[in-house]
């Protein structure tokens, strides 16, 4: 059988192409594959688009691969003012950006990966979010059509694995992680810890083992910012 | 009574397979690591059949993943049922989750292989599987129709007839339809056919067969490429 | 401040008015609010619209509320065949259904939980569950429109329980109960077992107390089928 | 320069409530037993003046329910943060879950209270928080949107006026939308108005000032209802 677990970032990462679309977790410096990320700024992939809550902070998180220029387009809720990386790009125009509220950012990749086809929702009517966007009443309240985010790639920070793909997250960092994973084609997960099969309990489970494709183990290492 | 009718009766009274010989043809297409849902009926009869040495991970729509065997008499937890309500095991590596979460495995394409039993299926892999036109009582859907529409791969298994003789491979479903254009291969008591864009390709027939009678048997043109081999059972 | 947690089921279901419409969790008999249930079959309620995977197995789960006549109409993806007095009284015209697939079942009461105003799907599209149904087609797939299902109350079913509502729930008995504790306007929950505010992990709670309105204890019954 | 504008700039110089204070009157807003939220700035202060006789938990769109206090020097885990990334604790039976769970309580109505900060309310409840046109950068939407449609009561905490003396409570609103007809109350360092279907309700005054010197400042009709009292401060 096709095993999931891999044991270097680099081999993890080997076969991301250019122009790839990567969803990246964490959220206010929980939760992100800071691992893999630098993986990718290693491999020097271009073109990439992101879809991340933030662009990342100075050099650490996404900041890395903006500096790097690897970076082309972002949907995102939050860029972030200490994105600065991202800052001088987007004011350069070397990166275009979709914001999305941020429970719609998650909604959007969550109907990707449920098999939806769209949703309608209040959220955004009458601002900016809704341009371009169908608009319709239902049930007596304005709302706007929100289609589903896709993603070749989710790259993923769990606490534990088992090599099956069962994760658990550790506190907060949770956050994004076991959405994209379920919205990806590909969902890489990079873990603290590789724990044996069948010592998480099947009902602490919080990401199935048939959202991830691929493990690698990269304790310690947190960014480089 | 014309000729052709009596050469498709004395077909009937040939041997066909078992519907466990169908439940092995079939658990010989799961492949290795896949993540599987099996529907009720023959489908359900497949986890006895997989080859020793691949490992299959089978998903519940009430929200299970890593279901093991059946639970033997006295193993009973009634918290622990298949979609079937019948008490079932866990194999190391099991999760369990909510319905939302079962079912977005289903429709969001995260199953490798779902099986499903069937009343009909169109050339065009139509399935119809829920309702019998005219039978008493309300019905029920259960999880066929996400099912059907989400799998990477759907298989049917099924018998190729009625009980009367008739065709359930058809040209167009006349059964209430579970999902349209959903199923990429059947396996029935004569044969295996796949489902392709230029119409069923009939890939293997039941020993003793030959394609000219299982065509007989069946409601839509079927082609062949090359020599049809003989079903492969496990 | 309000107390979540009551002692006696008859209590605990003492306002719900005649026409209420209310979600039963439970699947394959697990996870039934089997003591709730016979709470409502107790107090008698009348012309119920009962959303629930299925219709009770003779007199067991919701069997019981059918042979009482107490409901009209009933949204269920598998009314079930040992469903004996709903099916008497679905023949004589007594009680009205819509049959809905099951995961779409449940994502359209998680729709109502979740705020958003309904979704496409290509599940059911060309059968009969499509016919009243807007049809388009979206990225080139023909989906139909499935609108939120909303309700005053979700009987459900959980293993513990803390004071402020946290509910873990066992095996299996999970299935729809942690989704129609979030769409309804009144959650209420028969427990197994009450434990000490704390004693439930953060990364194991299951359904957070914020979607839990009523906790009541009720080890060991069964249903009476 | 006429003579109402000298008035107005004399009143700018009057003492009005710190931030802390706008934060103390918010405070006094939450129910017993409510879910809550609570957004950048002012409103990020509020935990620091609840009564003590009352109990409040609070949601962090990042997954967390039942967030304690900030974590103190040593006591930091970068792995349980709010939505500031700022190091926070947890009470007794907090609990944590993803994204789409989290925004699922905000979007969905199960929060009893959200207080959000704001540079623009309209007289319809129109509020814009989230980008002053022609701002550097690219401007981030968070959480704000969601938790504005979804929340059963929006609180929005802002200065009365910009620092340039410009009214904030408006009639419409000229920055970008954060959502329409949300909000509920807005407390400010000079008044706590309510949005109502028929108008602006002027319901206490900050010590010192009268409705009408209020008026003066508020870009929108304000409509009392007998009596304006001073602002309750814990």
């Amino acid at each position: 059988m096709k095993k999931k677990v891999y044991s270097r970032l680099d081999e993890v990462v080997a076969d991301v192409p250019d122009g790839a679309r990567i969803m990246f977790g964490g959220f206010g410096g929980a939760g992100f594959p800071n691992n893999l990320i630098q993986a990718l700024v290693r491999k020097g992939v271009k073109n990439i688009t992101a879809i991340s809550n933030n662009c990342g902070t100075h050099d650490g998180e996404l900041g890395l691969m903006f500096k790097n220029n690897q970076i082309k387009h972002v949907i995102a809720s939050f860029p972030g003012p200490h994105a600065s990386h991202f800052q001088e790009r987007f004011a350069a125009k070397e990166v275009t950006l979709e914001l999305v509220p941020q429970g719609i950012l998650c909604e959007r990749m969550r109907a990707a990966g449920a098999g939806l086809q769209g949703f309608y929702t209040t959220v955004g009517v009458g601002t900016e979010v809704a341009d371009g966007k169908e608009e319709r009443v239902l049930e007596g309240k304005r709302c706007i059509l929100e289609m589903p985010i896709r993603a070749d790639y989710a790259f993923i920070k769990a606490q534990k694995a088992d090599a099956l793909g069962n994760l658990t997250y550790r506190l907060a960092a949770r956050n994004f992680n076991p959405i994209m994973a379920m919205a990806a084609r590909t969902t890489i997960a990079e873990v603290e810890e590789l724990v044996p099969v069948g010592s998480i309990e099947p009902e602490h489970v919080v990401t199935p083992a048939i959202f991830v494709h691929r493990i690698v183990q990269a304790k310690g290492l947190h960014y480089a910012g | 009574m014309p000729a052709e009718t009596v050469r498709e009766k004395a077909l009937l009274e040939k041997p066909r397979l078992t519907r466990e010989q169908i439940a092995g043809r079939a658990a010989l297409e799961l492949p290795d690591g896949a993540y599987v849902n099996l529907g009720w009926g023959i489908p359900n009869l497949i986890a006895n059949y997989l080859p020793g040495e691949i490992t299959v991970y089978f998903h519940s729509e009430n929200g299970i993943l890593g279901m093991g065997r059946r639970a033997k008499p006295g193993e009973e937890d009634y918290d622990l049922v298949d979609a079937m309500k019948i008490p079932v095991t866990l194999i190391p590596g099991a999760s369990f989750f909510h319905q939302a979460d079962a079912h977005l495995m289903t429709r969001g394409g995260h199953l490798d292989v779902a099986v499903l039993g069937g009343f009909q299926v169109s050339e065009k892999g139509d399935l119809a599987n829920w309702k019998i036109p005219g039978a008493k009582g309300s019905g029920g859907i259960g999880g066929a129709m996400d099912i059907s529409a989400g799998a990477k791969k759907l298989i049917v298994c099924m018998e190729h007839v009625t009980k009367d003789g008739a065709p359930k491979i058809v040209k167009k479903c006349t059964y209430p339809l579970t999902g349209l254009e959903c199923v990429d291969t059947v396996i029935t008591d004569l044969a295996v056919v796949d489902v392709s864009p230029e119409g069923l390709v009939l890939r293997e027939v039941a020993p003793g067969w030959r394609p000219q009678d299982v065509q007989k048997l069946t409601g839509a043109p079927l082609m062949t490429k090359g020599r049809v081999p003989e079903i492969r059972l496990p």
